[in-house]
């Protein structure tokens, strides 16, 4: 029998990385995204798989405890909102340039500052072109309801070990914070501490006589060095772009106008796509479900087909930058965002679509 | 089908509760379902409101600002939502508390006096299914048996005894709500 | 004999029924009222004539919505 | 016999108040739930302040925790810090406005999680400030989660089986930590939940206000409240279960004193 | 007589936030930017004009440090490098949040993580797209000589207060290491604390009978509040946009091909339309001085006229993102970046632009 | 009389070797300074691990700082950890990893300054690791900055006409301060720059070592050192003004035993 | 006029120092200058080189791959930098510790035995000036009032005492720089 | 009259001529050598018989430069 619950986007991420095999966890309590920390504690991880879960001293701590683990090849998290997420910048940065493999979450709310706890997607610079310092990417997944806060778990596990990397799954306060049915599915074994040594001979497990000491390490003082290293390391986000890119096409076939929304803005558009097909209008949906790699070459078709984009973001404007890279002037691309925790609602983000660019009447935008 | 069920009143109410057990029950009964509340400090003391959907088909926006459903338990929440039922849709309200009650003539607004007749009880806690049993009455979108199920999911073991109380307010609300008449 | 007398006037939507203040009037004036405010709250209130004016349930008061009064008594000095 | 007053003739003499709300705080309702020792806090500073007659002197620093909205209360300027960096926010303040008043408010997981290392460093300096600490063993305002000085077993919603100390760590006496740093000059522990107690807090408060004047480096008044709402008890519940759990952990009384 | 100097680049910018009027700086040793604390603790600032020099704990207290100065009304500033700054992010956030004018200085070395204490501009993204959660920007000054670093000092906090912005000069490691000839101006009195309460009536200065408390606060729990905060943000910002782009154009009246660089990579770009215009070749070189605001009319105006840009970065591509959607698929836009310390040599860029748009073989990059 | 081998005939026979540079010890030219104590400090510690046979169980966790290259030097499983988090990251190896030795080695600008914080707190929950902490009294690394270690009037690149306590603080001892704390186990300073310094220094390493086999909880063993280059002196002066200067104000012994 | 040198060799060996005094002279001279050097942790007992550039004109790159004169007082920048040197410029080199000599035959090769004279003198300190005497017997660039006031300007003044010996220095650098054979 | 007799091998490429070594050897067995190693050091080395193989020199080695040997003398019994 399926097993089937009703639950919060943030438990649902919390049980899924239980059933991932997570080894560890460790956060930071901030709003929207506490109970991710609250689950696993009360579900009592040790108890049920041997994973562990822990309550750090701050975010920057927590990034850490990650790296620490990380390098120790074990499947480690942590989460965190906005304020908290970019106290780890140094610490994400270090796993970039350091190749770790772990998973990340945040459950982005309106800044900047302490903003407010409400929904937010204006994190996007931040997660897709590198918050931290030096030339790096994540993989980042951008779930769109309960049951992708569950599935990306075990995805981004899987994709960080893959290609040892950072999988950060930008989400916001509403997928966080609210109910939908999760389809949970088997409890994948925790890797034994022999298995992680077989799997991955790069981690720092103890030098056993077989094997050179293995570092972990990002510093390297010779340019000459540094700069192969980094080179190695663009090829890998090359390959990546090459392999991992994942997007979700709604009502695209016939589109004369498209949305490109992700997340729970991806979910208003969807409805404002019903909206339009309703009122005649021939609307779609692209959905990127990974920001980095970005659809790029999915919109470039698309802009082909169309008349114009309009990228709805909870934001003043930033995958938009993305969405006209990709389409490079082939096609007006235009931006809605609502700002400081506010969601748009379907009908508004159609409204907008529809003044943009076919009553073409000059729309006076909230955001600018 | 698809409906779209707003609750909204002040923290204590049982608000969100209801909307969970709501949708629990609609998931019980095999359908797609959505409960998004408010959320964070301003609940404390403030208001509390949840969106909740129930639906044959994968549910698109889980965030709205039209509703086939409006239950309302408090001014603040009135004066917010009023405007948001469809038209042609349903506000349901308890009137206790209620200074300006709503005027659109292009819904249908019912009242279910749930404070008192949980006060005769004298077990405020069921407020807010008699409310629920109200919203039943005029959206039997759930079968009682399924209810039953959505009450034993969402309700905390402990709390079970207090399942049959629960029913039993439940049903009261249904034989207590009553049509405005709308005097235009 | 009382050579004070006090009185206390609650800011009742300021208070939030906490009922802090009940336990420290050592002349059990304060009481807790059956009215709710706007907010919900059961709100303090005096309930006897005996308050000295000491100050106690104000200053333990979280939301300051107590002001105490105080005036000696002009006495008539026996013996 | 002498002539007793109505209660209409004595309340309508303003000379006969004893006691009133200081007007250093506004008259926005306060966010804390109700019982909340926080209100108690805001009011003893702010009435200092008055007192001292502070009020243009003073610039305050705001946390982030139940009280990050201090400055909605307090009618000082005031600047809200990120979380945990008051200290580092108040020593900017304070290099650069040396005659100023200066004083931060911050909770205990503000103070002595997140912000441990500025905390000890802003003390270690000997900073000219005055930090008042809250410390109610919890993280108030996410919702109750375990703080450094959450008691040992104590039930939180990250320690929802008790504070286990093996794994989770002893709570953290950060008070008696920043004593033992030359730069910090008073330090004391205080609570507010009977009138004896706020009257011996309000002296202490005194005294590090008065030590800021005379640049005698950093001053320290933890206060030891109740978080009924995270407690999950009413809240003279929660004040008796402070008097006997917290306070045995937490005596209170001056920790350092000038010698 | 005019004060000159021979300077290093870290030494320069010292000098120039003592001359500018700086009241405090707040910072923590880093490489290659130690300087700066070093040289204003060794001339004694504090009897020289009053100005405050303070070691800070952390990079975090540094910035939370400059936060409070600012939100006094001060003229403040801190400076680090790549990790330092990822350590700021949450702070810088809180300025933007909070509208505080502050100077802060990066002297970019080689990422991620500890990477090398090489030059490098790998930092654009974390500075120009906002490495910290939330819509937010910085005026950000690009420096390309050391007199530009002493000049951007008292420019930038120019552009602080006027605006009420946080201020970065993105320098790197060779900017901030070489010495080059100085011209030094007039001593900028500090202002009085008397001057700060009439010139920023927002400052908290201490609250006085003739007028409201003021407060510094980032937070509004009230989305709809929230979002107006953000709107008026964003109003700025596009201000900003319309009215402080700076750009230097070198040879670009008859240019075909265009180099598009900035701070180290412009002056060897320089150096590379010598070059190229020894061999015949119509290069110019379009300089932004501000990245944001980036000079994208300019470009788009430049892109009407020439063959095809090429972006110079000592990264792997960043700033090449803004050319682009600056002339929107006008002209090609082709990137040359070194990595991991490594600075490219004049001719090695006129030879990519060459292979690239002339001689239109398929050039083997560096970085890809 | 006996017969007196001559020089070849003894270093002939690796039986005769009394002393020679362990095994954990890589063939890499350490990159210190000539004559700074961070080489004896590796030195101990892999000659330690190597006696206990620990490599196969060892991970440790490199800093920032001159040591940040230990990997290249120490021949075990390292990591290497940004500024001040070393304890933050042996946590996380530590927790998933309870059976393996996990320690740190920092130096005073890493373990005291930035990284207060996971200092602290990893000594607070009394994690199951070691700390090894150079304190030289100066940030070598960088060019001889001054540390919160740093003693009073001493001239760094950034106290270039001393450390003034009244502006910049007094130099902390953090080793003190986390002895104070329920976690922590065994806390000890010592010094290695003379035979019987080295001798009484790898004792306490070897309790710091026994004791995390046992789940004692955090062992902290401080080297007090020189750091010739930054205090611009020769390796023998340096460590003269060390006894001198250093050892009055850092006094060596254990500081915490178990009782 | 532009010139571009570059200076390498062992740190402890005053490059940087000589190619600061240089710039000093050279701005002092009103020309433009600039000085940049490698830098960080890897010149503790390791390499050290500065680049440093005269000129009349403003200065483009400060970073350059190919220099007008090389100065080269170790084999491991005699190994990075014989290479950069313009066709047709300058390489001056002490050859002390030089195991395999410079074999270009398109630049002006000259030797300075500054080591050795440094060591005559039993004044080791010296030893760059002396190697800046060749250069500047080589490229007068700069008029002898104005390098003493580069030395003026970059020497603390508690060592311009030393001046007189570093301008001595440096005239005997001029005298004993002399031009290899280049045999082909 | 000693009764063991000690050498040191000094590994003259590793060691950075810190000096250390010196004045800890009671038997004064170690100076600096005039020539240099490819580093440039001045490194040291052992002057005379009189080593006892204390070990002193080795174990305040930073540069873990020094391998110190030890052999016991036979010794004949005297009394
Ligand atoms: C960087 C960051 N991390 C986490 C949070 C979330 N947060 C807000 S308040 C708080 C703790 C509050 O506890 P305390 O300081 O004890 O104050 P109290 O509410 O108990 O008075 C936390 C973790 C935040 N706002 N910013
Ligand atoms: C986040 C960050 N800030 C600053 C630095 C620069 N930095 C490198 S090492 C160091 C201090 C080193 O001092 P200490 O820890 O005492 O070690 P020592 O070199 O003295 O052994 C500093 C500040 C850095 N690498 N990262
Ligand atoms: S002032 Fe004293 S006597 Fe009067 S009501 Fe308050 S506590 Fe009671
Ligand atoms: S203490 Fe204050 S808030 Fe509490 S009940 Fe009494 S008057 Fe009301
Ligand atoms: S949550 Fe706790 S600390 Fe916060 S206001 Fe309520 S009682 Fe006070
Ligand atoms: S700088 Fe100091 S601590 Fe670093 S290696 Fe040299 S002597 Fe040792
Ligand atoms: S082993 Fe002892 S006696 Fe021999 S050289 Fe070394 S210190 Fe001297
Ligand atoms: S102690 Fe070691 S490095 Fe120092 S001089 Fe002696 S042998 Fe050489
Ligand atoms: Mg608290
Ligand atoms: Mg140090």
């Amino acid at each position: 029998m399926k097993d089937i619950r009703l639950m919060k986007g943030n438990e649902a991420i919390a049980e899924g990385v239980i059933r991932a095999g997570c080894d560890g966890y460790f956060g930071y309590p901030i709003t929207p995204q506490s109970e991710v920390l609250e689950y696993l504690m009360a579900t009592k991880t040790k108890e049920r798989t041997g994973m562990i879960t822990m309550q750090a001293e701050s975010e920057i701590a927590s990034i850490h405890m990650v790296y620490g683990g990380a390098a120790a090849g074990k499947r480690v998290m942590t989460s965190s909102s906005s304020p908290g997420i970019s106290l780890m910048q140094e610490g994400i940065s270090f796993m970039a340039g350091t190749e770790l493999p772990c998973l990340l979450l945040n459950v982005v709310r309106g800044g900047p500052g302490l903003g407010t706890i409400q929904p937010s997607q204006s994190d996007y610079f931040q997660a897709v072109k590198g918050g931290g310092h030096g030339d790096y990417k994540m993989i980042v997944l951008a779930p769109a309801s309960v049951q992708e806060m569950y599935d990306f778990a075990k995805l981004g596990f899987e994709l960080a070990f893959k290609h040892r990397i950072q999988v950060m799954v930008l989400s916001d306060g509403a997928i966080g914070q609210m109910m939908e049915k999760v389809e949970l599915d088997e409890q994948v074994p925790r890797w034994t501490d022999a298995e992680i040594v077989k799997m991955h001979p790069w981690a720092t497990t103890g030098k056993t006589p077989d094997r050179e000491r293995n570092i972990i390490t990002s510093l390297d003082l010779n340019p000459v060095k540094q700069e192969i290293i980094n080179i190695n390391l663009q090829k890998k986000f090359k390959h990546i772009e090459e392999t991992e890119v994942r997007f979700e096409r709604i009502m695209c076939d016939d589109a004369e106008y498209l949305f490109v929304a992700y997340g729970s803005s991806a979910r208003i558009c969807q409805k404002a796509v019903m909206l339009g097909r309703e009122r005649g209008i021939k609307v779609g949906l692209l959905r990127p479900i990974t920001l980095f790699p970005y659809p790029t070459h999915e919109l470039a078709k698309l802009a082909k087909q169309v008349k114009g984009m309009l990228s709805v973001e909870m934001s003043a404007g930033q995958m938009v930058e993305d969405v006209r890279l990709s389409v490079n002037g082939a096609v007006p691309v235009e931006h809605y965002g609502r700002l400081g925790g506010i969601m748009p609602a379907p009908d508004e983000v159609l409204n907008v679509l529809e003044n943009k660019f076919i009553k073409n009447k000059n729309y006076e935008l909230h955001t600018h | 089908m698809t409906e779209e069920i707003i609750i909204a009143g002040f923290g204590g109410q049982g608000v969100l509760s209801m909307g969970k057990i709501l949708a629990y029950a609609g998931m019980m009964q095999n359908k797609e379902v959505s409960w998004f509340p408010s959320y964070g400090p301003e609940m404390r003391g403030g208001t509390a409101n949840v969106t909740v959907i129930i639906s044959d088909e994968r549910i698109s926006s889980p965030i709205l600002n039209k509703f086939d459903t409006a239950i309302i338990l408090n001014q603040q929440s009135m004066d917010k939502f009023e405007n948001s039922v469809k038209k042609g849709g349903v506000l349901i309200y308890d009137p206790n508390g209620i200074v300006r009650h709503p005027e659109r003539t292009d819904i249908n607004i019912y009242t279910i006096d749930a404070a008192d007749e949980a006060a005769k009880l004298g077990f405020k806690k069921v407020f807010n299914m008699i409310v629920l049993g109200a919203f039943l009455k005029l959206k039997p979108l759930i079968e009682p048996e399924y209810m039953r199920k959505g009450l034993e999911k969402s309700l905390p073991l402990r709390h079970h005894g207090m399942i049959p109380e629960n029913e039993k307010a439940i049903e009261l609300g249904k034989s207590k709500v009553h049509e405005m008449l709308v005097l235009s | 004999m009382a050579t004070v007398k006090g009185e206390i006037v609650v800011n009742t939507e300021r208070c939030k029924g906490c009922e802090l203040c009940v336990p420290v009037c050592k002349e059990k004036t304060i009481a807790m009222s059956g009215n709710l405010n706007s907010k919900g709250y059961h709100f303090a209130t005096s309930t006897n004539d005996d308050c000295n004016g000491c100050t106690n349930c104000a200053i333990v008061c979280p939301d300051g919505a107590i002001t105490v009064y105080r005036v000696k008594l002009k006495e008539e000095k026996i013996n | 016999m002498s002539y007793i007053p109505t209660r209409e003739e004595i309340i309508e003499d303003h000379d006969n108040v004893v006691y009133e709300r200081t007007c250093l705080l506004t008259d926005n309702a306060l966010s804390y739930c109700p019982g909340c020792g926080h209100g108690t806090a805001h009011r003893l500073i702010m009435e200092v302040i008055e007192e001292m007659n502070l009020q243009a002197d003073t610039i305050g620093v705001a946390p982030v925790g139940c009280s990050v909205l201090a400055y909605d209360f307090m009618n000082i300027d005031m600047q809200q810090a990120a979380h945990g960096r008051a200290p580092a926010v108040a020593t900017g303040i304070k290099r650069l406005y040396p005659n100023k008043f200066v004083f931060t408010y911050q909770g205990d997981g503000d103070l002595a999680a997140i912000g441990t290392g500025e905390t000890l460093h802003a003390c270690n300096r000997g900073e000219n400030i005055t930090v008042f600490f809250v410390n109610n063993g919890i993280y108030g305002m996410t919702g109750g989660q375990m703080a450094p000085t959450t008691l040992p077993n104590m039930k939180t919603a990250t320690s929802p089986f008790g504070r286990d100390t093996e794994t989770m760590g002893h709570p953290l006496k950060i008070t008696e930590l920043v004593s033992h740093l030359p730069g910090t000059y008073f330090v004391s522990r205080q609570s507010v939940h009977t009138p004896a107690n706020v009257r011996k807090a309000k002296k202490a408060i005194e005294k590090a206000i008065q030590y800021q004047k005379l640049n005698k480096g950093l001053c320290f008044v933890e206060i030891v409240s109740n978080c009924n709402s995270g407690w999950k008890m009413t809240p003279l519940e929660s004040n008796k279960w402070m008097e006997e759990n917290m306070f045995p952990f937490y005596p209170l009384g001056d920790i350092k004193v000038p010698k």
